[in-house]
């Protein structure tokens, strides 16, 4: 696992609001400004658009991480929308908790649209944190489509070939329980 | 393929409980007397619950033999998985009947957990004498010979996820009079009297959510705190519940129970599934909650969250197991051996 | 050596799969019932909020979710230590008759019934309940589908849903029923009386009445001394609802009562590695392996087992139709004192006289001036901690144990349920079915009816005993050569 | 039919190709995509160039595509270029998508390995993303010709009299009894001095009796309903007391009108007015104002002298608030600014010390017309002053008040030590952290006021007071500072201090904002659509900006601001129409349920509840497509275009599809062996 953790390069979702973050991601685009690979930009009007789904989506998908990004609060160009996006985030955080995902791998930034260098410390901060994660690797995504044969993969690709829990002491010990029937 | 090719013979029903709790049994045999008009309609070649039969005379019928067959129950065992392939093979129209069919139902909470930490519990509880820790397995030498017992899997499935399905009847269990008008249409259809469903369609429900059918007051929603049905002794029998701060699955749940639960004041547990269209039930219901809350600071957000004390169970109760991340992970880990 | 699969016993909710093995000569050398299904309650209720464990339990059986529904407002009810109001208490008991009836009637026509009306030799189309009604008559399916009919329409009146119903919460219920909604029930239940009696004498006339069926249900075949548990009242009459847990041994000697909250220094369960199903057994006799008598910890808990753990029934008619059930069949005291009836196909009568008691119960609460009032809630006030809650299922002793944190969700969740009691008496009983109808390796399929019928009179809902998803497979026969080579590919389990 | 899609990746001559494998990416996109309906893969070195815009044309035509694919830089820029050229060569423009490889992929990494992987990612998640877009039509919705500008500042002014004077219908609602705003109460511009009321009131009189400007003063905006082109606005005229129609503005009213009542509005409290009122002599309208509050009739019901009095019978004390609605089509917001309360800084001794005065206090004193008539005194109203400290930066940048620099300060400032020194001759001491200039002549106009002897000490000033601790300080105000250029601490004994407030958002400017439907930053200030490109619109269709609504600035921008939006408008009217993106949300009515979990959600009130059927609408022309009601609504029954959750989600599988393709990307060995360990 170890060396899979020194080569491990996280793959990031990030959903930007056209009106800051993403303009944010300009900005830092037009500085120069460098910040590590492993963020994939997903463009929506506003963070208020951030539909649950979506991030469940990129999970599903085989994202390590997600990071959602929107006005700073006060400053959303619909007003108050991104207190929604807050809110979401807030529940959806919770439940993937007890789906075992950390809460780390979803994040959320404000980051207005002047702020392009603060953004790309974000997101390297955000990459850095998944790095030390380790992989999701969430297998749903290999069959992120109800089909038969796509679950049946996921099946293998998560060991799950018959001959049951390893090491049953059942299995084990026959004699055990042949004697404890007479 | 279509099924009124041989108009002469009967068409052929088969009503099969792969992994059911019998209550989809139990509500097609609360159509009551109507039973007795399918027995006309149809020669009901399988119903395991409910009368004999020979499995051999499934395995003998020829591919597309069986008309119409409505499987309830969830995939959970290699032997229910068999059965589900099987008939799939014999009928020519498959249904997902009920919730555990077509969405994993309660049962699917299970994917919270791997098989392993299943086991442990189960064979651990408190009054459980199990000094050497035995556990079932899937090949056991008994003295007389082996015994085979199919294996568990490492996650629990739905019929669609293992088989090509036509149809889905939500709900858990289905109400009687939706079966009955169901049945009802396909007769029609058969008799080329009336169209049959297209191929994917949801059955015996509506296209909205529970809420269409409450007769409960609503306003604009907005919520300052979520309460439990254990802190009031009463919450007002004309209004929303979910607007009394009563965590309600209404609002994401398709409609065509009638809104039985918030008639007597309890509130909607979502077992009719998602609406029409919805990738994900629990999605639809997080964000609706989360965007009427009244709170805009994380602190106060938080304290009103916390009125939510298990979202995972409130979200998924009955759609984890088709829900995009299918359940928990230490379930998928390591094939769920963790 | 041969063996004998039958996978799975059809008209019984849920699954299970018995193997015989026969020696060189074909005889019976042993005889195995599987429940090959296994779902995981105690493991994925941990979590959920423990007033959501009435509607999560519903889910363990669709056949009997009403006596989970009030098993676990019961335990819920105990981990707040929660006293609900009267009314609460007789609506609970209301919806639950109700339910006795319907699920009684149920198994006696549907599923039970056959056998005997239909005979087991019958050809297997006809040996359900369009065959009973063919036998008997139009009439009585009108009976038996208005019964249902009706009872189910209490459950919807009182609990919202005919199936997995949702009213019962920690404290009472959500809601009251009115005068109009009353008086309707009450109609019902009056039916629902005259229906019981109406059904004891049918049995009369069809089992007791023929010779054949008597020979069978009084003869060896189906015979055996085991424990018997069952629900009793302050009065140790039969009660459903609630009350301590009665044990009376084999020998008709009433070995102690437990309250609910003592169930684990009289019950425990054994694991064999064969089966996904746990036996239940007498802790304080212990576990001596699938063997009756005094000395083994094997119990039984159903109708049969709740009329010998008691000492009568709580009603005129119902305690009438007792006397004469042990009259006719146990007319002689065993030395303990108490006359017990070990013939396990009686149970068919004893769940009929269950039916009849069910329903008198139903008028008694119906009729009470308190059942409408609107004080049908109480507030918890306690720190939610740690609650145990029993009730009869018509399939046996069900127990809920919750414990919860301080904010009321559940950290351990322990079942022992209904069908699950009698795993072991139910694998005795096949077997001896087994060596008595199976010889020389020969097998038809009124034969292996007569095993399957030994399985049935326990109306064993494997749903709620293996908290399973139960699946069911039609009947087959697998023979094997000596080796356990399987010859007939149909069998999965290879 | 199956789709013909076209992939074009842009070299941005070695902006991209410099970091990311153009060609590599243009190879990979047209083989392995080509499953998923990619028929042409090209790279060009400038493909918004009009060659690179040809070549898009051509193939549409020749290769018959049906969805086109730029890889180039960030859609704010060159987004419309390509919708452009594919609508002329007849395929609708909203089948095209173009995403960044260049701001979000080249200009920000190093890697060239990662950045062209990168490059395929964003590629397949916006071809995903393009295989779900929908031909749209934008949503045409005719403009009512008529304006309405909200404040009558010098902003408000400049506004309406463009538009009025393009021959357009002007609605001018002024909270105040006059228009003017502060520039009214100004002595002299910087840097050119001339007297603000002299250039000012020709624009007040011209709006005064323009014949398409309708002049509410004394009145307030209640309600906007209504969306871009249509908008019915609701006025409040609050009663004047006085019958406009008789009222000729003699001023006999409020020469005879015997209570006296401290004037904190225009005269900042140095002086007093009547009960009865106009502001000042050249105020617009003419009409007084009758001050209900301090009236004695009103408190005594006894006086009315000024009904006795005037000659026309224009007094009416019975006139009751007037409510009323205009229809408009476009709305400029020219509310202007609030002064920073210099009292919230103790140790400054505003409102403590007599002779600390704010910048409009010495405004107005420095003003003929104001209440010392010009004569710059103290407090007592006799006594010139000896010295002079002008503190600069009160309330700016300054992290414990307002963090912003408010712009003006300083040139006001020195404009102030320029007017101290002309009418007093005495000493004059600047105190500020960095004098900002920019401004055409600002520079020289500094130099100039250091040329006649002003002196500037860089520094932030600690404390104010009026206890002399060293000889030569009794009775005079010490300045306590530390000099940054010299690097020591000074006391400077004054005998009047000048503080130079910064400039705040109107107190109000939150409901303001509300009410109009428009976003304004925490400071308050509302929020242009584009900082740069686009600072006079709003998010609001048809709500515009003008003046320091915005931010702080000086008059000339200000001004400059205000013709900008007035050109704005008259530019849709003469569209007749205006077209609207058509990113809208609509409800399927047979999957609303009627739930009403939407109905709060949306600011713009888009969102309609019918009781009757018991469903929602979205009122699409109100709709400005955030999507919050789409991801909100729990029946999936609300869906936007443009963003749509088959979009979403497609595009992100795109993303990630590279990831699940064996052999080669770590993920998958990852899990490859997660499994194998099973």
């Amino acid at each position: 696992m170890t060396t899979e953790i020194a080569t491990f390069e996280p793959v990031i979702i990030g959903f930007t609001c056209n009106w800051c973050s993403y303009r944010a991601a300009d900005l830092a685009g037009t500085a120069r400004v460098k910040y590590p690979p492993n963020i994939r930009l997903i463009r929506l009007m506003c963070s208020g658009r951030l539909d649950p789904t979506f991030v469940l989506k990129a999970f599903a998908e085989g994202a390590d991480a997600v990071m959602i990004s929107g006005c700073h609060p006060g400053e959303c160009h619909y007003i108050e929308q991104n207190i929604k996006a807050l809110r979401r985030f807030e529940l959806l955080r919770r439940t993937i908790q007890q789906m075992g995902i950390e809460p780390e791998r979803l994040q959320l930034v404000w980051a207005s649209a002047a702020e392009g260098t603060r953004l790309a410390n974000e997101i390297a901060r955000v990459t850095e944190e998944v790095r030390a994660l380790g992989p999701l690797n969430w297998p749903a995504g290999r069959n992120g489509h109800l089909d038969a044969a796509g679950l049946e993969a996921a099946w293998e690709a998560t060991g799950g070939e018959p001959g049951g829990p390893p090491e049953t002491p059942g299995g084990e010990n026959p004699e055990h329980a042949a004697e404890a029937k007479r | 393929m279509s099924p009124t090719a041989k108009p002469a013979a009967k068409p052929k029903l088969a009503i099969f409980g792969a992994g059911s709790c019998g209550g989809c049994d139990v509500a097609i045999a609360n159509i009551y007397e109507h039973i007795v008009e399918v027995g006309d309609a149809f020669e009901i070649v399988l119903w395991p619950t409910i009368m004999d039969g020979k499995y051999a005379d499934i395995e003998a019928l020829a591919d597309g033999d069986i008309t119409i067959a409505l499987i309830n129950g969830s995939m959970r065992t290699e032997e229910t998985v068999h059965l589900a392939k099987l008939l799939r093979r014999k009928s020519k129209l498959m249904v997902a009947f009920g919730s555990c069919a077509s969405e994993g139902c309660i049962p699917g909470l299970a994917n919270l957990s791997s098989r392993r930490e299943i086991f442990d519990t189960v064979y651990a509880t408190d009054s459980t004498d199990n000094p050497d820790g035995v556990r079932p397995t899937w090949e056991y030498k008994a003295p007389e010979g082996t015994l085979h017992l199919p294996e568990f899997e490492p996650q629990l499935r739905t019929l669609e996820q293992v088989v090509d399905v036509d149809y889905v009847i939500p709900g858990c269990p289905p109400e009687s009079e939706q079966i009955w008008a169901v049945l009802q249409a396909v007769v029609a259809a058969l008799n080329g009297t009336g169209p049959l469903p297209p191929k994917g369609s949801v059955l015996g429900a509506g296209t909205s959510t529970v809420c269409d059918e409450c007769d409960r007051k609503r306003d604009v929603k907005r919520i300052d705190r979520f309460v439990r049905i254990t802190d009031q002794a009463a919450f007002d029998p004309e209004i929303c519940l979910l607007e009394q701060g009563l965590p309600c699955n209404g609002p994401a749940t398709r409609s065509g129970c009638g809104a039985l639960c918030p008639a007597v004041g309890a509130p909607c547990i979502g077992c009719y599934g998602a609406a029409e269209g919805v990738v994900d039930y629990g999605a639809r219901l997080m964000s609706a909650y989360a965007s009427v809350i009244s709170a805009d600071k994380t602190d106060e957000i938080d304290t009103i969250l916390d009125g939510i004390v298990d979202p995972a169970g409130q979200f998924y109760r009955f759609s984890l197991a088709t829900s995009l991340l299918r359940g928990g992970r230490s379930a998928w880990k390591n094939g769920g051996e963790e | 050596m041969e063996r004998i699969t039958i996978d799975p016993i059809t008209r019984l909710e849920g699954h299970g799969k018995i193997e015989v093995f026969l020696d060189k000569q074909g005889e019976v050398a042993n005889a195995y019932f599987q429940v090959p299904e296994l779902r995981g309650f105690e493991r994925f209720c941990v979590g959920r909020p423990v007033e959501e464990m009435p509607t999560l339990t519903n889910r363990i059986c669709g056949v009997c979710p009403e006596a989970h529904h009030i098993a676990a407002a019961k335990a819920a009810d105990a981990v707040y230590k929660v006293d609900p109001p009267r009314t609460a208490k007789m609506l609970r008991e209301l919806l639950y008759s109700a339910f006795y009836v319907t699920d009684h009637t149920t198994h006696f026509y549907a599923l039970g019934g056959p056998d005997f009306v239909v005979g087991p030799d019958a050809p297997a189309a006809e040996r359900n309940i369009l065959g009973v009604i063919a036998k008997v008559g139009m009439d009585i399916g009108g009976k038996v589908i208005e019964a249902r009919r009706g009872n189910h329409r209490v459950i919807e009146i009182i609990g919202g849903r005919k199936i997995h119903p949702a009213a019962a919460v920690p404290g009472g219920m959500t809601s009251a029923i009115n005068e109009e909604q009353r008086a309707e029930i009450e109609k019902i239940a009056r039916q629902s009386v005259e229906f019981g009696q109406f059904s004891l004498d049918l049995f009369d006339k069809i089992v007791l009445g023929n010779d054949a069926f008597r020979e069978l249900v009084l003869g060896d075949t189906y015979y055996h001394r085991t424990y018997y548990i069952g629900l009793l009242d302050a009065d140790k009459k039969v009660n459903f609802y609630d009350g301590k847990v009665g044990v009376m041994s084999p020998d008709g000697e009433r070995i102690g009562i437990y309250a609910p909250a003592e169930y684990r220094d009289w019950i425990a369960e054994h694991v064999e590695p064969w089966t996904y199903l746990k036996f239940p057994f007498l802790k304080k006799v212990g576990w001596k392996g699938f063997t009756d008598g005094v000395d083994s910890g094997v119990y039984c808990a159903t109708p049969l087992s709740r009329l010998n753990a008691a000492d009568g029934m709580a009603t005129p008619l119902a305690q009438a139709a007792y006397e004469r059930f042990y009259e006719t069949l146990a007319p002689k005291p065993e030395s303990g004192g108490k006359r017990i009836v070990h013939h396990r196909l009686a149970t068919h009568w004893a769940r009929l006289i269950e039916l009849l008691y069910a329903a008198e119960r139903m008028v008694e609460l119906v009729t009470d001036p308190e059942i409408t009032s609107p004080d049908v809630r109480a507030v918890p006030t306690e720190k939610p901690t740690e609650g145990v809650a029993i009730v009869e299922a018509p399939r046996g002793t069900l127990t809920h144990h919750y414990w919860t944190d301080e904010r009321g969700v559940l950290t351990k969740v322990n079942l022992i349920v209904g069908t699950t009691n009698n795993y072991a008496p139910i694998s005795m009983s096949i077997k001896k079915a087994a060596e008595a109808f199976i010889h020389k390796g020969q097998v038809n399929q009124g034969l292996l009816n007569r095993v399957e019928m030994a399985f049935r009179l326990y109306d064993p809902c494997l749903g709620c005993a293996t908290h399973s998803l139960p699946g069911q497979m039609p009947l087959q026969v697998v023979i094997r050569d000596a080796d356990g080579e399987v010859v007939d590919d149909l069998s999965q389990h290879c | 039919m199956a789709e013909r899609i076209g992939v074009y990746v842009c070299h941005c001559g070695t902006n991209i190709a410099g970091v990311v494998d153009v060609k590599e990416v243009t190879r990979w996109a047209g083989e392995r995509l080509r499953e998923r309906g990619v028929v042409v893969a090209r790279d060009y070195d400038f493909m918004c160039s009009s060659l690179g815009q040809d070549m898009v044309e051509k193939d549409i035509k020749e290769q018959k595509l049906t969805r086109v694919l730029v890889a180039a830089c960030s859609p704010h820029l060159h987004e419309k270029t390509f919708r452009t050229a594919c609508q002329r060569a007849g395929l609708n423009p909203y089948l095209c998508e173009l995403v960044s490889i260049r701001e979000q992929d080249a200009w920000v990494h190093t890697d060239k390995a990662a950045a062209t992987e990168k490059a395929k990612a964003i590629i397949w998640g916006g071809l995903e993303r393009l295989i779900h877009h929908e031909p749209l039509e934008p949503l045409h919705v005719p403009v009512d010709a008529d304006t309405l500008v909200v404040g009558g500042g010098i902003a408000g002014i400049q506004a309406a009299l463009e538009i009025a004077d393009a021959g357009f219908q002007v609605y001018m609602v002024e909270r105040e009894p006059s228009i003017g705003g502060h520039m009214a109460q100004f002595d002299k511009t910087f840097p050119t001095l001339d007297c603000a009321a002299c250039i000012l009131t020709p624009r007040m009189v011209a709006v005064g009796t323009h014949p398409k400007i309708k002049l509410h003063t004394w009145s307030e905006v209640e309600k906007v309903e209504g969306y871009v082109g249509n908008f019915e606005v609701t006025i409040r005229q609050k009663a004047r007391y006085v019958n406009t129609e008789l009222c000729t503005g003699c001023g006999i009213c409020w020469q005879k009108c015997p209570k006296k009542v401290t004037d904190d509005v225009y005269e900042v409290g140095l002086t007093t007015r009547k009960a009865i009122y106009t502001p000042f002599p050249q105020a617009v309208p003419i009409y007084p104002v009758l001050d209900k509050d301090n009236c004695t009739y009103f408190e005594k019901g006894t006086c009315k002298a000024c009904e006795k009095l005037c000659p026309t019978g224009a007094i009416d004390f019975e006139q009751q608030d007037e409510v009323f609605t205009v229809s408009v089509g476009n709305i400029i917001l020219a509310t202007g600014y609030d002064l920073f309360d210099a009292s919230v800084i103790p140790q400054y001794g505003y409102g403590r010390l007599d002779n600390v005065f704010t910048s409009l206090e010495f405004e107005r004193i420095c003003n003929a017309a104001g209440p010392t008539s010009g004569n710059v005194v103290l407090r007592d109203g006799k006594t010139v002053p000896k010295s002079v400290g002008i503190i600069h930066c009160v309330g700016s940048r300054d992290a414990n008040y307002n963090r912003y620099c408010s712009a003006i300060c300083c040139m006001q400032s020195i404009k102030y030590a320029h007017l101290v020194m002309e009418r007093t001759g005495a000493e004059v001491h600047n105190f500020y952290i960095d004098i900002r200039t920019p401004g055409k002549d600002y520079e020289e106009f500094y130099e100039r006021v250091q040329e006649e002897g002003g002196h500037f000490i860089r520094g932030k000033v600690a404390d104010i007071s009026d206890v002399p601790r060293l000889p030569g300080e009794e009775g005079k105000l010490v300045i306590q500072v530390e000099d940054t250029l010299a690097g020591r601490q000074r006391r400077v004994p004054v005998d009047m201090v000048v503080l130079s407030p910064g400039l705040q958002a109107r107190h109000d400017s939150a409901e303001v904002a509300k009410l109009f439907g428009i976003s304004c930053s925490a400071a308050g200030w509302y929020i242009e659509k584009h900082p740069k490109l686009d600072p006079v619109s709003t998010m609001t269709e048809g709500v515009f900006i003008a003046g320091c609504v915005q931010g702080p600035k000086g008059i000339p921008e200000t001004v400059a601001q205000g013709a900008a939006a007035a050109a704005r408008v008259v530019g849709r009217i003469q569209q007749g129409e205006i077209a609207l993106e058509p990113i809208r949300a609509s409800v399927n009515e047979e999957a609303c349920s009627g739930c009403r979990i939407c109905n709060g959600l949306c600011p713009f009130n888009a969102i309609v509840f019918h009781e009757d059927r018991a469903v929602s609408e979205v009122v699409s022309a109100l709709c400005q497509g955030c999507g919050t009601c789409v991801a909100a609504c729990p029946a999936g029954a609300i869906s936007g275009t443009g963003f749509s959750n088959e979009q979403v989600l497609a595009q992100i599988e795109g993303l990630l599809m590279l990831n699940k393709e064996p052999p080669g990307s770590t993920e998958d060995a990852g899990l490859a062996t997660t499994g194998a360990k099973a």
